[in-house]
């Protein structure tokens, strides 16, 4: 009967496992091919600045002369056209989102200098500036 | 009788999105409607002059957070046709599902809202559980939830192979039998029926003369698809717009239960002719000369006007999106109808602010 | 058990019982729509925030009415607990709800103020059919009691079927479920925001919602009543009763003010009064 | 896809009766819009009928653009007059409900006008 549809899904449901995951407490199922964090390897990365030429919403900065490569958490949209730009595949979307930004801080990585400076620890938030 | 005048939005538990409707009330009988809109005007037009006109896809996708994709891909239908790009035919394909899919989720997020909106938390939560899995499907194919960055001048970003579509289909499979149970209950519970029929009666000449689109005018039994112009592939794909005579507010939710099955059934017929080949070419140069490229959203016919002069950016994006054409129709309703019946006056139009305002 | 030590077991245990309900609804109703719903004791970790949170108020003398609201209510209980006057207590209950919708009329928003007219509509809606119940109970049981009623040895629910079923249907408003959930839903999603309840905050909310816990215990007590001779299928009923209205809760949309009180009169009178016509020729 | 599109140049005092005529023929109206270039704004009204695009292009001096309304005969215009009078700084005379430039809610008055214009304006603005 048409009425009783719904109290026929209520009680199925009732009855059955919930539908939603207990989050923050349990992981979140990965979907493969998901677009999540962006991660840089900066050991085979050559600071040709191509990432930051292509990103739309320039979150991406790139120091060639000192090395440095930095990338604003708030400004990416993950779209990944960094990733299919860089000539060295240093950049790769991984299927986890990262843990949350709360802080408008840029996650700056500092590659390994010829000359015999000591490499600053990697990743270290610096204040945006 | 005393008159008051209630203040409805532009932040309401029962509005999805910042519009502000004063409503002026007898009882609870509306008398007057005085609709305003402006809180989230983003200025996202005024940004083709700092944007190139590849990068751009991103902004018109973000010009709406439900109906994204095919906003992305009516702003490169506009340019692809300023430029005279021939996009491959497997792209065509993709995006058409793509736009299905996208479709799939905003009507049962809308299913969802208008059982909120009558108060119906059970079925908004049960349209909200099947919707979870579209997005799953969404996700797995293009990489993002709602925002699918896979559109791009040209073509497509991402392809779908073989194991994958095997695997979309089977679950649109389980979509569609989940599907099916909630429809039946908002076609057929009687208490859905007691508030939906009969409420906001739209004509048909009203519908057309107060310039509706989308599910509000196919509501009034105007036969209004903008799929019928065969952007994408559905020149080659068969369907029919699903219309109903009755024009109140159980058939425009009655249409977009039919178009649910309908995405389904263009999704499956999309997948079985998917053609092989290359999914984008390359561009090259900056367009130049105006298109106004014209898609229909799931809220109904978005109207893309781009005009460009030679350069890397664009000289004009206008965008008319379809609740921004079916706000006049929600004016001419409101007045008459019960306090109760606002929500869903509302709601059936489904209204999307931040797109109307961009 | 003396009608005082009665009285003192319900105004300790009716809002711990009433809490644990509220959490068991929301429990189910959390399973219903597929959710894993909150913790049981979710009510009680709800009231004893709001008790802490800031009083932010209108007009000051609002949360006296509710004061006034919660102690009637109490006090009605207390009246059903310790066996008194069935009719004194459906007009005190009735006086609890007035002081409720003159705490809304108080503030002076547009959303409370129409949360309180349809909360009077739906008195007018359910006060016949409580009333006949009362009645029906008396003519049935010979005494307005409650004491007297429940201690009788056949239970009331054979001369009284109709009554019973006219009172499940009345407190599904009572209750405040949906579909008769107009004036206040058990959430902010409604065109009048949370309708009678929208100005208060603070601990004037947490006595409105100890107010339902006692109203609650109070209502499913009267269930209890119609089953008195056999005491455990009388709670069993209560329970009953109670995820009945669970159900119904999630498996109607809200129907506007006119569908409320002409349905609630329709059974009034077929129901109600058609019971009480019979039982007056037997 | 490509569809045929027509653009007719037209002068702003024959707009209205062209309109009348096209909403005789049975034409819907889509979209009002408008570009600045340069000095002028061009407006656009683009109307539709069994699926073909016909759009009217009014040329104005930005400095003075006035238009009259056409929500006489398309009631629905309203809300795009408002639009372009918000946006642009077009003064469209006569709209059926004029929310006298608090339609939309912009910091900068008229922001998508020409640089002129936006700087004219008042800086309280709307």
């Amino acid at each position: 009967m048409a009425y009783f549809r719904m109290t026929q899904m209520a009680l199925k449901w009732a009855i059955s496992k919930p539908a939603t995951n207990p989050y923050p407490f349990a992981p979140r199922v990965i979907i493969p091919g998901s677009r999540g964090l962006l991660t840089f390897n900066k050991d085979t990365c050559v600071y040709c600045s191509v990432c930051r030429k292509k990103c739309p919403t320039g979150a991406i900065g790139v120091n060639r002369h000192q090395k440095k490569w930095a990338i604003d958490r708030l400004r990416c949209i993950s779209c990944g056209y960094c990733v299919e730009a860089c000539p060295k595949d240093s950049l790769a979307l991984s299927t986890s989102h990262g843990s949350p930004a709360v802080t408008k801080d840029r996650e700056i990585y500092q590659g390994e200098m010829p000359a015999p400076k000591a490499p600053a620890a990697a990743p270290a938030p610096v204040p945006a500036g | 009788m005393a008159r008051t005048v209630i203040p409805f939005g532009p932040q309401h538990p029962v509005l999805p999105e910042p519009i502000m409707l004063d409503l002026v009330v007898e009882d609870e009988k509306v008398v007057e409607a005085i609709p305003k809109i402006g809180f989230v005007h983003r200025g996202l037009e005024k940004l083709v002059e700092k944007k190139d006109f590849h990068e751009f896809v991103f902004v018109a996708e973000r010009v709406c957070g439900i109906c994204s994709f095919i906003h992305g891909q009516t702003y490169c239908q506009a340019v692809e046709q300023i430029m005279g790009v021939a996009v491959p035919p497997r792209a065509h394909y993709l995006r058409t599902i793509w736009g299905e899919l996208s479709r799939l989720h905003s009507h049962l997020l809308w299913l969802g809202l208008l059982a909120d909106g009558f108060g119906f938390e059970s079925l908004f939560m049960h349209s909200w559980r099947v919707r979870e899995k579209v997005l799953n499907i969404i996700e797995a194919t293009t990489g993002g939830r709602v925002i699918f960055g896979t559109c791009k001048v040209g073509g497509v970003r991402r392809d779908i192979d073989t194991a994958a579509m095997q695997s979309l289909l089977a679950q649109l499979a389980v979509i569609e039998k989940d599907m099916r149970e909630i429809v039946d209950v908002f076609l057929e519970d009687n208490s859905v029926k007691r508030r939906l029929c009969g409420v906001g009666v739209l004509a048909k000449d009203d519908a057309y003369q107060l310039g509706c689109v989308g599910p509000m005018a196919r509501a009034s039994g105007l036969t209004q698809d903008m799929r019928q112009l065969g952007y994408a592939a559905f020149g080659e794909l068969t369907f029919q717009p699903i219309t109903r005579p009755e024009g109140d507010s159980f058939a425009r939710c009655a249409v977009r239960c039919g178009e649910l099955f309908q995405s389904v059934d263009l999704i499956r017929q999309a997948a079985a002719r998917l053609p092989t080949g290359e999914i984008e070419v390359k561009v090259t140069g900056n367009p130049n000369g105006e298109f106004a490229a014209r898609t229909e959203q799931p809220r109904g016919e978005v109207v893309y006007y781009v005009k460009a002069n030679g350069t890397k950016n664009l000289q004009r994006f206008r965008v008319r999106t379809p609740t921004f054409a079916n706000i006049p129709a929600l004016v001419k309703l409101l007045p008459g109808c019960d306090l109760a019946d606002v929500p869903i006056l509302v709601l059936t139009i489904d209204p999307c602010i931040s797109c109307t305002e961009r | 058990m003396t009608p005082f030590v009665r009285l003192l077991v319900y105004l300790v245990a009716a809002p711990l019982l009433g809490g644990l309900l509220a959490g068991l609804d929301r429990k189910i109703s959390g399973r219903m729509q597929a959710r894993m719903g909150p913790p049981l004791w979710q009510p009680f970790y709800d009231v004893w925030k709001l008790w802490r949170k800031e009083n932010i108020v209108v007009r000051r003398s609002q949360n006296y009415y509710v004061f006034f609201f919660l102690l009637f209510v109490i006090f009605t209980g207390a009246l059903f607990f310790a066996g008194f006057d069935l009719l004194l207590m459906v007009f005190a209950l009735t006086l609890a709800g007035i002081f409720f919708v003159l705490a809304a009329y108080k503030a002076s928003s547009p959303y409370s103020f129409i949360g309180a007219e349809r909360e009077l509509i739906q008195m007018m809606a359910y006060e016949p059919m409580v009333l006949l119940t009362a009645v029906g109970m008396y003519m049935a049981g010979g005494s307005f009691y409650v004491h007297d009623l429940a201690s009788r040895s056949s239970s009331l629910i054979w001369p009284l079927p109709g009554v019973f079923l006219g009172f499940l249907f009345v407190l599904v408003i009572k209750f405040r479920k949906s579909p008769f959930d107009l004036s206040c839903s058990h959430h902010a999603h409604q065109e009048l925001v949370r309708g009678i309840t929208t100005e208060f905050s603070g601990s004037a909310l947490a006595m409105i919602e100890v107010a339902h816990w006692y109203e609650n215990v109070l209502l499913l007590g009267w269930v209890y009543l119609f089953f008195s001779a056999w005491p455990v299928l009388g709670v069993a009923a209560a329970l009953a009763v109670f995820l009945l209205m669970i159900l119904v809760d999630n498996t109607c949309a809200r129907l506007k003010w006119q569908t409320t009180l002409k349905s609630a009169w329709i059974v009034t009178l077929v129901l109600g009064f058609g019971n009480l016509l019979v039982l007056s020729f037997l | 896809m490509s569809e045929a599109q027509t653009y007719l140049p037209l002068s702003p005092d024959a707009l209205v009766a062209k309109v009348r005529e096209l909403h005789a023929e049975g034409y819907r109206l889509v979209q009002i819009g408008a570009t600045t270039l340069g000095e002028t704004i061009e407006l656009n009204y683009s109307f539709d009928r069994a699926g073909t695009l016909l759009n009217l292009r009014l040329q104005l001096p930005a400095a003075a653009a006035h238009v009259p309304s056409i929500s006489s005969v398309y009631w629905c215009a309203f809300l795009y007059e408002n639009e372009i009078h918000d946006l642009f700084r077009v003064h469209v005379e006569g709209i059926a409900v004029d929310y006298q430039g608090k339609f939309y809610q912009t910091t900068v008055p008229f922001p998508f006008g020409t640089r002129a214009q936006t700087a004219a304006a008042p800086a309280a603005g709307n």
